[in-house]
This record gives structure tokens, C-alpha cells and sequence, in this order.
């Protein structure tokens, strides 16, 4: 059981930092296609984000904003989705993962592969940010048996 | 559809663990059955490939529709559809078994655990499908990390064996990872076929035969060759028997089989056995490793640490068939994949079996017990003599092959080699069937009492000791249909 | 051992040095790795998906299996977490 | 000489399999398992016996099933030499079932159920080995024999026997991993192991690689057939039941390694072939030694089956020294005495055991006057000891006769006097045996005591057939003339 | 001068590599197992990337100054390799780590002696 850090300058800086963290991660996702980036460095500011808050704001508060379970929800529904993105074009006559195939109506190949790639990288943030949220969870929750 | 088969296998094992793992939590039994079901339809779905490539040969599936070598592709041809037979095969039948016996797990805390099992199962398909070097890599961690956390679920032990395992492991996989990186540099591509056509410009560059040295030698220490093999005893006696049956029976010879892969489809034979003594040393280890570890498993008291101990002298057989880098060779230690697996298969669950069922473990136990369970026995009895390589069993057969390969090649040593250890094998599976069918002692009185193993539990014992006699007869299909094509190339 | 892993270490350098000797200089331009398939990606990828992002391209798009792959990684280690803190502890 | 395909090789062999499995299923009830036991016999004898008349006429019955390895089939194939063999298992089974039958109720034995299964699967790999085309086939069989033994051999499932299991374990498995190189090495060399009269190597072959080729098969297959030094599990091999020690230990196993011998000369290497390496010399040098040492090993031994185990290995050697001289006198007699060496020992081993059962007695010195006890046991024991000494008109008398003639006829009249002394060591050894049971005086004056008719006829019956062989050598199952053609074949205008 | 940075990097490297492999294999200590793991797993991540290098490139964006020609980019592949495999080693540590736990919950140590002789060996 993480304690909440009894300090009002980590509490402050914490909750003023942990929404600029989540703000600049999601940046980060949606920017990887014109700069370094992309869902996995997105997801795992997420996650640290939502570390942070855990270890200084403790875990009773911080489980509230972030339940365990919700995290493994998050990182499998992440997870689950990026599968169906990656099988749908299948029922359309392409290949697995061939983003040029997905249901958009209205949009050449390229534009199609631009966007899909967009989508991609959503769900691989979510589902690493809940990954790496349940890792973080399991391994600091105190059951000794 | 049809031409979706090669990326379909590992991806209906990963669908059904998502549903697995779902069920999972809400209704446990539900899971289990899901996973059977996930098992078995990616067997049919190996069996319709194999099909398809029996008729049509290989099958190149590109990802993304992109053209390799600038995207991913899987390929299935006879070899890799063997060999996802033989994992979809052993694992649905593996799954069969009861689950608190099998993974030593109470069901409301293993919520998750049949959905590692599918994804290590997913995991080892894409290592055997990969057509490219990189994602080989991808696909072996996956394996790896579901194999730690099934190890761990046996105690503290098995932590502690999981634990080095995955020390070992990484290591392995992170050669392979450096390995992979010195061919890139050198040829500028990952895909398979691409390198073995970019390759012979640059045979004689140190930085290619050494990453060569690399890679196999990290797949060496996930295959447990001899001497790598120090963390398989500790986590083949701890781990529960499913999972011990599974990496013992599937996982350390998925690793021979991309050693093999590696040989035959990207650096040519003629460069591993002509430039480089890789064959050579691996076939010498491995002689050693099978006497060494034949002599070990004979020392042991704990059935399960015999049992793995044995492993690493069978799984010694195929490093001696990819050694002897012959066509008959390579048969050899491909069949001997197949054979062993299903003899080790059962026979880990056996002792599983038995040690759930009377807690009995040690050899000295098995006084008077082929009185009180026959058909466990019978079952014991059949996968030993596949072990010693008395025909008609599997077991005689891949001898039979290796003992061709070494003898073509003139390599007398090998064939002593050989024979000394299937002697050793019936020594120290003689001692248990003489134990076990002598008449019990009064001081076994826990035997006495218990009876027949559960009809659950024998089942897939069953299965897998008839596979031995079936595959042994059918041997010729299995070698000129599958094995054949692929090494013809000698 | 400590003997036996130091022995391994050097075994392990030395094969290293051996390998590195045959690398092309680092930065060099025209070194095989970063012709071919590299080359098609850079000149390639803007048509392709209208990514500038070279990187992202080809992870999401052109290697996209890997990155399945990848993501499926992390969700087994978190899966393999869950699995190994669940289990109860028995002194055994 | 030409075969047909026919289902009957086939059918002798599936006949005991599966009477293994019914015996395994009436495991509670003994009566339905004797039933089948006697059913499986005699059935299968009926099948084999069909077939002498076809290969009389030199047509072969053969079968080919599924293939064991690229370009070896599991094949089957009847010729003279494989019936003989067949046809005297197949004949002694019948009478051995009745006897042990008769033998486990006597002694109301425990764990009856293995021990029928396992003689049924002994049975089926016999006539398997006998019938196989090929060596793959053969080596097939051979095994399953050797693995099927030891459950018999640990029958009792005493520390003794035990022990003995082992010893039988460690000599034979290790002679079959032997005999695995020499099946591998031939193939190398020749690319085929079908069985071809006169040999199937090739010209080319080197002294080298023959002579090793020779030494391997040799030595393989001279684990089971007793050669000494290789000789030594056979003797502790008698702690299992007395049937057993008759038919596996003086017909089935034994011979199964002296017929490997056969057809490792007659069909594999080839007369020709070892004649030109000087083999011969070896394999005869190697018979008389065991013939003489056996021989002077059986007079020290007091235990009444081990002394018939010694000469067991004796006479073993009688067909490897007929082999080893490539003359069709020899040959013919070779093949000849596997027959009546059979039924003959197979007698006394039924003696033996017969007297244990009413008299639990196993040791020669206490046996005196039990032939006024025993009258019928021990005249049958003495007509089979006279016909072990060779001498006429009983069985071995023609067998030997033939060895010692094609031992002078060739000109190496040494080997025909060690047969001829050894004629003499077997009276040695045999009569003191006969004198006791019948002219010194029982202990105790019980009166007449035979054992049960169960045990009793088969003893008559093949004492009965010791004679009938030694009368009319080619009697109704025609050995001799199977015999004949058989060496004429090899003979192919060699000798 | 590319003999010279040859020397510095790849030997720079390797020694990474040998310090990790000393910390995985002659450590007693989990945790410094793990460190070790670590260090190896990075080490290698910078093996790719020195790869990756060219002479006067810049990062793999697409820059219309600089057009489409392959020289003036760094080599992309290796990044989006070592992207892979930086998520794979995170993922490693994290279940050693866990590991790590329950082997310190059964025997309360991290010393391998200590574990191994609990353990009864």
C-alpha cells in the first residue's frame, strides 16, 4: 500500500504536472507522423503520468481516478482493438494489417494507410499506458499471501 | 480465405486468449473449455495448411500487402506446417489435462492463465512462420515471457528456476537480437530469402560469420543444448507439469527447428558447414551432451529430474542430426522433434499425474504401483521404450535415421555415441518399470490405496503413447512428405 | 562459476571484436545497410502512406506485424505479472 | 521359386495379437484366457501348417503392408527356411499352453493374466521374425521379442529373478543396439536389406568393411544365441516358470538368435562371401569351443535346469558350427537339428518342470528313484536325453549325423570329432541323471505319483515327436524335405 | 578518421556488453541481475543505433529541403527495430521484477546463496 507522500510541494507539483504529462503524451501520439513519436512513447507518458500521480498522491486517491481493473481494461480493450483494426481488412478483400482496405469510404490508398496508421497508434497507446499501468499496479500492491 | 491460412494460425490462438482471458474472470470453466476450442481449431486450421501446401506448395503470406523484403511476410511451407502441427497438436491435446493439477493454480487466482498458455502457443507459431529474422525475435520474446510466468506458477522453486530461466533466456534472445543486427549491417535486409540471396557477396566478412556464431548460439541456449542447458533441470522439475510437458515437449525444439531454418533457408549450408565449424561443434556438444546428460538423468532419485535430465540428452538427438548436416541427419533430428514430444508429453504428465494423485515422487515409490494403476503404467511403459528406441515406437525411427545420417557420413563415434545412450535410456527407464511392476512393499502403503489415475487425467497420457506407435508406422508419410522436400537441398 | 561465466565473457568479447572488425565505418553512407530495403523506405514512404515520419511509417505501416507483435509483448508481460503475483505462497 | 501375396503370414502373426489383448480382457476370468490361449495356438498352427505345401511347391506367400523407412517395407515373405522355424513354434505353443496351463495351477501362480499375454506376444513376434522379408522387418520383430521376454523372465518377481531380468535386459538389449549397426552398415553398403539367397552386398565390397559387417552380425545376434562368452543371462534366465525356460529359452528366443544367424549367413552376406573372408573358420572355431566348454559347464551343475540350460547352449552351437561350415550336408542338418533340438529339450524342460510341480525337487542329487515315482515323466526324459547324445532312433540322432558328415565331407574332420566327443559329454552329462531316477532307491517309498495329465501329455506328445522325427525324418510336417530345398536354394551351384 | 570512431564506438559498446554480462552472470544479487539485463539490452539498442548513422544526415522526417534522396536521412530501420526492442526489454524487466517479488515473499532474500540454501539445496 503506497502511502500518500505527506508533502504539500509533491502534492501541488504533482497534481499540476500529471495533466501537462497526459496533455503532452497525447501529443505525442497524434504528432508521430511529423515528428519522433508515436503511440508507444505516448502510451508510456500515460503511463508515468498515472505513476506519478500513484506515488505521490498514494494509491487510495490515485485508485480512484485509475482503478486496476480499468487499466486492465484499458490495456486489453487497446490491445483487442488493434487486432480488429489489423483483421478487418481481411472481410475487405486485402491482407492482414493492410490499412489501405479499411472501411473509410472516400479516401485513395495513401490517404487511407495515413489514417490508418493514425489509428494504430491510438490503440497501441491505450494499450500500453494500461499495460504498463497493471504491471506498476501488481507489482506495488502489498499481498503477502 | 484460404490464402490467409499462414497468418491465421497464430492469430486465432491470439483471438481465442482474448476470449479466454475475458471468460476468464467471469466463469473459469468457461475459459478453460474456450481455450481447448482455440487449441483445437488452430490445429484443424495447421492440418487445412498443411493440406494446402501438400497440394500447391509453399505459401508466402505478406503483411500489409507490402512485397518482402519491404514488409513482413510468413512462410508456410512442408517444414513449418510440421512443425505448427506438432505445437497445435501437442498443445490441444496438452491442454486436456485438469487444471489444478496441470498448472498447480486454484481458479479464481488463475483467471489469466489459459490465456498465457495460448499466447505462449501463438508465440511459438510465429517463431516457426516467421519469414523474417527480426520478427522471429518478436515472436520468441512472446514465447519466452509466457513461459516465465507459467514456470513461476509451480512455488517458490519454480520461481527461483523461472527466474534464471529468464536470465538465461534473455541472454539467448538478446545474442539472436545481436546476431540479427550484424546481418543487417551486412547485407542491409531481414527477410530470410532476401539475405540468403544478398549473403554470398559477403561470406567471408567477420562480421557475418560472427553474427551467424550469435544467433545460433543464443537459439542454442534457449534449446537447452548441452552445455546451455543448466536452467532446464531446475525449471523441468519444478514447474507444473503442463507447462514442464509443454517447454520440455514443444519450446526447446521449436528453438532446433529455427536453428535448422536458419541453416537451410538463411545462411546456405554451404556457408554454415563449408565457412564456418558451427555443425561440426554443435554435433560434437551435442555427442557429449547426450552421453553426459544420459549418465545424469541415470543418477537422479526424482522422477521429474530424471525426466529433464533425459530431455536435455533427446533434445541433444536433434543438435546431433543439425550437426551431422546431412540429408538423413536433419531427418533425423526433424522427426525426432515430432517423437520426442509426444513421448515427453506424456510422460510428463504422467509424473504429474501420479505425484497429484499419491504424491509419490521419488523412484524408489513406484514399488507395486503398475498393479494399482495399469493403464498409467502401460502408457509409461510405451513412451519409455520410444525413449529407449525399441520399434515400433517413434523413438526407433529417428535413431533409426540419425544412425543412417552418422554412418553416411563416417562419423563411428556418433553411432557409438548413440547406441551407448538408448543403452543408458533403458537403464534408467528399466529401473522404474521393474519397480513398478514388482510387487508392492509394505512401506509404499499410500500406493495400496489409491487406484487408477482420473479418467481426465489419463486421457491425454493416453493419446499422446498411442501418437508414439501411430507416428512410428506412419514414419515414411511423415519423412517423405513433410521432412523430405525441405532438406532434399544438401 | 564466476571461473566458468568469466571464461564465457571473454569468449563472448572476443567474438565481438572479431565480428565488429568487419563492419562497415559507422556513417558511412553507402554501407549496406543502409542501401536497399532503408533506401526504398525513405524514398518511398511519402507516396506510400503520406507519412513524413519515416520511422512511424514503417514501424505502423511497413513492419506493422512487428509492431502487433510488440504491443502483444507488453500485454503478455502485463498478462505474466498478474499471473505470477496471484499465486499464493506456500513455503514449499 | 516365385511368391504370392496372400494374407496368411499376416493372419499367423495378428492371431496371437490378438489373443494378447482378449487375455488382457478376461483378466478376471482364467478359464476364458486358458480358452483363448488354446484357441490362439492351435489356430495359428492350423495357419502356419496351410502354407508348408505352397512353399513345398516353392511358392512363397508373401505380403507387403505400409513401408517402415524410404525404400523398406514391413514385408513378409514364407520361404523354407522361415516355416521351419514358424512351423516348430507354432507346433510347441499348442502343447506348451496345455502344459502351462496344467504347470500354473499346479502352483496356483499369481499373475497368470501377464504371463499368457506376454507368451502370446512372444508367439506373434516369432512367427513374425520367422516370416519377415527383410532385415528392418526382422530387427522389427527381434526386439519386440526381447522387450515381450522380460515380464516372463521376472515372473516370480523375487530379488532373484529380478536380478536375472536385468542380466537378461542388459545382455540382449545391448546385442540388439549391436545388431542395429550391422542392419544400418548393410544397407549403407548394399542399399537393400531384402533377404536374398546367397547375399545381398555387392561385389565391391572391401575385407574391411565385410569382415566388420561379419564380427556385427555375429556378435548381435550371438548374445541371443548364446555363444559363450555371451552365453551367461541364458543360465540365470532359468529362475522364470519352467514353460517359459521350454519354449522361449529352448525354442523361441534362443533360436530366434541361431535363425538370425541363418539369415544373416545364408541371405545377407552370403556363403560365398564369408567363404572368401575365411568367416567360416571364425564361426566354426567359436561353435566347438562353446560346444566343449558348455558341455564340461553342464557336468558341475547340480540344479537340474541349469545343467539343461548348459546343454542348451551347447547344442545351440551345433547349428552355429553347421552354419559356420557352409557344406549342404551341414546346412541341412543346421536347420535340421533347430527342429529337434527343439523337441527334444523342450521334453525335458517339461520333465523338469513336471517333477518340480509334484515334487518341488530342483536339484539332480535328490532326484533318486523318482523314476519309479514318475514312470512315464522319466522315459520320456530318457528318450530325449538319448536323443540329445545322438544317438538313433530318436531325432537328434539324424540331425548330428548330418553335421558330422558335412564336417568330414568337407574335409574338416576336426570340427566333426568336437561333435562327436561332445555326443559323448552329453551321455556324460545326461545318463547319471537317468541311472539315479531309475536304479537308486527313492528316500521315501510314496508309490506311483505322475504329475497331472494336463502336464503329462505334452510330455508324451513331444517325446512322441522326438521318435517320430528320428523314424521318418520328413513325417508329416516335412522338415526334411523343407530342409533340402531350403540348402539347395543357398547351395545355387556354390557347393 | 572512420578507423578511429570505428575503435571508439563498437569498443565503447562492447565493453557495455561485457559489463552487463558480468552483472547477469557473475552477480549474486537478483536486482543486480536485472541491472545487468539491463545495461546488455542497451547496450545492444546502441549497437543499432551507431549502425543507423550517417556521414552529414539528419533524422529519418521527410524534409522537403532536403528531397527524397536516401543519403540525407538517417537509416530508419534500426530505430523502428530498437523501438521493438526497448518495449520488449521494458517488458522483461517488468516480469523479472515481478519475479523477483515472489521469490523475495517465499525466501525473503535476494542473495542467491541465501535463496539456494533455503531452498535446501
Amino acid at each position: 500500500m503506497i502511502k500518500r507522500y505527506d508533502s504539500v510541494i509533491v502534492d501541488i507539483t504533482c497534481r499540476i504536472m500529471v495533466p501537462f504529462i497526459q496533455l503532452f503524451a497525447i501529443y505525442v501520439i497524434f504528432h508521430g507522423h511529423y515528428s519522433p513519436g508515436g503511440g508507444f512513447q505516448g502510451g508510456v507518458l500515460l503511463a508515468s503520468s498515472m505513476i506519478l500521480h500513484r506515488l505521490s498522491l498514494g494509491q487510495k486517491e490515485s485508485y480512484a481516478k485509475l482503478a486496476p481493473r480499468n487499466a486492465s481494461i484499458l490495456g486489453t480493450g487497446g490491445m483487442f482493438l488493434f487486432m480488429l483494426t489489423a483483421i478487418l481488412p481481411i472481410f475487405f478483400g486485402g491482407m492482414f494489417l493492410d490499412y489501405s482496405f479499411l472501411p473509410i469510404p472516400g479516401l485513395e490508398s495513401a490517404m487511407l494507410r495515413y489514417y490508418g496508421i493514425l489509428i494504430v497508434e491510438i490503440w497501441i497507446g491505450i494499450a500500453v499506458f494500461g499495460c504498463l499501468v497493471v504491471i506498476f499496479d501488481r507489482l506495488t500492491e502489498r499481498r503477502w499471501g | 480465405m484460404i490464402e490467409h491460412l499462414p497468418a491465421l494460425i497464430p492469430i486465432t490462438l491470439i483471438l481465442f486468449a482474448f476470449i479466454a482471458g475475458v471468460l476468464g474472470v467471469m466463469q473459469f470453466k468457461l475459459s478453460r473449455n474456450v481455450a481447448m476450442l482455440g487449441a483445437l481449431a488452430a490445429f484443424v486450421l495447421s492440418v487445412t495448411g498443411t493440406i494446402q501446401v501438400l497440394q500447391t506448395g509453399p505459401m508466402h503470406y505478406s503483411f500489409g500487402s507490402w512485397p518482402p523484403p519491404y514488409g513482413i511476410e510468413f512462410v508456410l511451407d512442408t517444414l513449418s506446417a510440421f512443425m505448427v502441427l506438432v505445437i497445435t497438436g501437442i498443445g490441444s491435446i496438452l491442454l486436456m489435462f485438469p487444471t489444478k493439477p496441470g498448472f498447480m493454480i486454484d481458479e479464481q487466482k488463475g483467471a489469466t492463465v489459459y490465456t498465457v498458455v495460448l499466447m505462449l502457443m501463438a508465440g511459438l507459431c510465429g517463431m516457426v512462420l516467421a519469414g523474417d529474422l527480426f520478427n522471429l525475435y518478436v515472436f520468441l520474446e512472446i514465447s519466452s515471457l509466457s513461459t516465465f510466468a507459467l514456470i513461476s506458477l509451480g512455488g517458490g522453486k519454480a520461481a527461483v528456476a523461472s527466474f534464471r530461466y529468464l536470465i538465461m533466456a534473455s541472454i539467448g534472445g538478446c545474442f539472436y537480437l545481436l546476431g540479427v543486427g550484424f546481418i543487417y549491417f551486412s547485407v542491409g535486409s531481414v527477410n530470410m530469402a532476401d539475405v540468403l540471396q544478398l549473403l554470398p557477396a559477403v561470406y567471408d566478412s567477420p562480421s557475418v560469420i560472427g553474427g551467424a556464431i550469435l544467433m545460433v548460439t543464443g537459439l542454442c541456449v534457449k534449446m537447452a543444448l548441452f552445455p546451455l542447458h543448466t536452467w532446464l533441470p531446475d525449471s523441468d522439475t519444478y514447474a507444473p507439469p503442463v507447462v514442464a510437458a509443454f517447454s520440455a515437449a514443444v519450446q526447446i525444439e521449436v528453438s532446433a527447428y529455427v536453428i535448422i531454418r536458419l541453416i537451410l533457408n538463411v545462411f546456405s549450408p554451404e556457408f554454415i558447414i563449408g565457412l564456418t565449424p558451427i555443425t561440426d561443434i554443435i554435433a560434437w556438444i551435442s555427442a557429449a551432451g547426450i552421453i553426459i546428460a544420459s549418465i545424469l538423468a541415470v543418477a537422479q532419485q526424482n522422477f521429474r529430474r530424471m525426466l529433464a535430465y533425459s530431455s536435455v540428452a533427446q533434445i541433444a538427438y536433434v543438435g546431433l542430426g543439425i550437426g551431422l548436416a546431412n540429408p538423413l541427419g536433419i531427418v533425423g533430428g526433424i522427426f525426432h522433434i515430432m517423437a520426442h514430444s509426444l513421448m515427453k508429453g506424456s510422460l510428463f504428465l504422467i509424473a504429474g499425474g501420479i505425484r497429484h494423485h499419491t504424491g509419490i515422487w521419488n523412484i524408489n515409490d513406484f514399488q507395486g504401483l503398475g498393479r494399482r494403476m495399469p493403464w498409467t503404467i502401460g502408457a509409461f511403459t510405451i513412451a519409455a521404450m520410444g525413449m529407449i528406441g525399441i520399434p515400433p515406437t517413434a523413438g526407433f525411427f529417428s535413431k533409426w535415421y540419425l544412425l543412417l545420417g552418422s554412418i553416411e557420413g563416417d562419423q563411428w563415434v556418433f553411432v557409438a555415441v548413440i547406441l551407448i545412450s538408448s543403452l543408458l535410456n533403458a537403464v534408467y527407464f528399466f529401473r522404474i518399470i521393474e519397480k513398478a511392476f514388482s510387487p508392492p512393499a509394505e512401506s509404499t502403503a499410500s500406493v495400496n490405496k489409491t487406484g487408477e489415475l482420473p479418467k481426465r487425467m489419463l486421457a491425454p497420457i493416453l493419446i499422446l503413447a498411442i501418437g508414439t506407435l501411430i507416428v512410428g508406422a506412419l514414419n515414411v508419410l511423415v519423412v517423405n512428405e513433410l521432412i523430405m522436400p525441405v532438406v532434399e537441398g544438401l | 562459476m564466476r571461473a566458468a561465466s568469466a571464461i564465457i565473457i571473454a569468449a563472448f568479447a572476443a567474438l565481438m571484436i572479431y565480428a565488429t572488425s568487419g563492419l562497415p565505418v559507422p556513417g558511412d553512407p553507402d554501407a549496406p545497410g543502409s542501401g536497399h530495403v532503408s533506401q526504398y523506405y525513405i524514398e518511398h514512404s511519402m507516396e506510400d502512406t503520406h507519412t513524413p515520419n519515416i520511422v512511424t511509417a514503417v514501424l505502423a505501416d511497413y513492419r506493422g506485424f512487428d509492431t502487433l507483435g510488440e504491443t502483444l509483448v507488453i500485454f503478455t508481460a502485463s498478462l505474466a505479472c498478474v499471473l505470477i503475483l496471484a499465486r499464493r505462497i506456500d513455503r514449499d | 521359386m516365385s511368391g504370392f501375396s496372400s494374407f496368411l503370414p499376416i493372419a499367423a502373426i495378428i492371431v496371437s495379437l490378438i489373443a494378447f489383448v482378449l487375455i488382457i480382457l478376461f483378466d478376471k476370468k482364467p478359464n476364458a484366457r486358458e480358452a483363448v490361449t488354446i484357441i490362439a495356438a492351435i489356430s495359428k498352427f492350423g495357419i502356419v501348417f496351410s502354407m508348408v505345401g505352397y512353399v513345398l511347391d516353392g511358392r512363397y506367400p508373401q505380403m507387403r503392408l505400409f513401408s517402415l523407412s524410404p525404400g523398406i517395407d514391413l514385408a513378409l515373405r514364407v520361404d523354407e527356411a522361415g516355416i521351419i522355424f514358424a512351423l516348430l513354434a507354432s507346433l510347441l505353443w499348442i502343447v506348451t499352453s496345455f502344459y502351462s496351463i496344467g504347470y500354473m495351477r499346479g502352483l496356483s501362480e499369481t499373475r497368470q493374466t501377464r504371463f499368457f499375454a506376454s507368451f502370446a506376444l512372444c508367439l506373434s513376434s516369432t512367427i513374425g521374425l520367422a516370416f519377415s522379408a527383410n532385415l528392418l522387418t526382422f530387427y522389427l520383430f527381434y526386439e519386440i521379442l526381447t522387450i515381450a521376454t522380460y515380464p516372463l523372465v521376472t515372473h516370480k518377481g523375487t530379488p532373484e529373478s529380478i536380478k536375472a531380468g536385468r542380466k537378461y535386459l542388459a545382455y540382449l538389449l545391448t546385442g540388439g543396439v549391436i545388431l542395429l549397426v550391422a542392419i544400418v552398415y548393410t544397407y549403407q553398403i548394399s542399399g537393400t536389406l531384402d533377404f536374398k539367397p546367397g547375399g545381398i552386398l555387392p561385389a565391391g565390397a572391401s575385407f574391411a568393411e565385410l569382415a566388420v559387417l561379419f564380427s556385427l552380425f555375429l556378435v548381435g545376434f550371438g548374445f541371443k544365441a548364446a555363444i559363450i562368452p555371451l552365453h551367461s543371462w541364458l543360465p540365470s534366465a532359468m529362475v522364470a516358470p519352467t514353460p517359459v525356460s521350454a519354449l522361449l529359452h529352448a525354442v523361441a528366443v534362443v533360436k530366434a538368435g541361431v535363425f538370425g544367424l541363418v539369415r544373416a549367413t545364408g541371405f545377407v552376406i552370403g556363403p560365398e562371401v564369408l567363404a572368401d573372408i575365411g568367416a567360416g573358420g571364425v564361426m566354426a572355431i567359436l561353435a566347438s569351443v562353446t560346444i566343449v566348454i558348455a558341455s564340461l559347464l553342464a557336468f558341475r551343475q547340480d540344479n537340474l535346469k541349469l545343467r539343461l540350460a548348459y546343454s542348451t547352449v551347447a547344442h545351440l552351437s551345433y547349428i552355429v558350427l553347421g552354419l559356420a561350415l557352409f557344406s549342404d550336408y551341414a546346412w541341412n542338418g543346421a536347420l535340421l537339428h533347430i527342429v529337434n533340438h527343439g523337441v527334444m529339450k523342450i521334453t525335458l524342460f517339461f520333465c523338469a518342470g513336471a517333477i518340480y510341480v509334484k515334487t518341488h525337487l530342483t536339484n539332480i542329487s535328490d532326484l533318486d528313484g523318482i523314476g519309479r515315482k514318475m514312470p512315464l515323466t522319466m522315459s520320456a526324459f530318457t528318450i530325449a536325453t538319448m536323443g540329445l547324445a545322438g544317438m538313433p532312433p530318436v531325432a537328434g540322432f539324424v540331425s548330428k549325423f548330418l553335421l558330422v558328415e558335412g564336417a568330414f565331407a568337407d574335409g574338416r574332420a576336426v570340427f566333426g570329432v568336437v561333435l562327436l566327443i561332445s555326443g559323448l559329454l552329453n551321455a556324460g552329462y545326461f545318463f547319471p541323471i537317468v541311472y539315479r531316477a531309475f536304479f537308486k532307491s527313492p528316500s521315501d517309498n510314496t508309490g506311483k505319483n505322475e504329475a497331472p495329465a494336463l502336464m503329462l501329455i505334452p510330455i508324451m506328445v513331444t517325446a512322441g515327436l522326438s521318435l517320430l522325427f528320428g523314424l521318418f525324418p520328413d513325417g508329416i510336417f516335412h522338415f526334411f524335405n523343407l530342409a533340402q530345398n531350403a540348402v539347395s536354394q543357398l547351395a545355387g551351384g556354390i557347393w | 578518421m572512420g578507423d578511429l570512431t570505428f575503435h571508439y564506438s563498437y569498443i565503447m559498446i562492447i565493453i557495455l556488453l561485457v559489463i552487463g554480462l558480468w552483472g547477469m552472470l557473475g552477480k549474486r544479487n537478483l536486482i543486480k541481475k536485472i541491472i545487468g539485463l539491463n545495461i546488455f539490452q542497451t547496450s545492444i539498442f546502441l549497437f543499432f543505433i551507431k549502425g543507423a548513422l550517417k556521414e552529414g544526415a539528419t533524422v529519418p522526417v521527410i524534409d522537403p529541403e532536403l528531397g527524397l534522396e536516401a543519403a540525407s536521412y538517417f537509416n530508419p530501420l534500426p530505430h523502428v527495430m530498437i523501438l521493438t526492442a526497448i518495449v520488449v526489454s521494458v517488458a522483461t524487466t517488468g516480469v523479472a521484477l515481478a519475479l523477483m517479488l515472489t521469490i523475495y515473499r517465499n525466501y525473503s532474500s535476494l542473495e542467491e546463496g541465501d535463496i539456494l540454501e533455503r531452498m535446501g539445496k
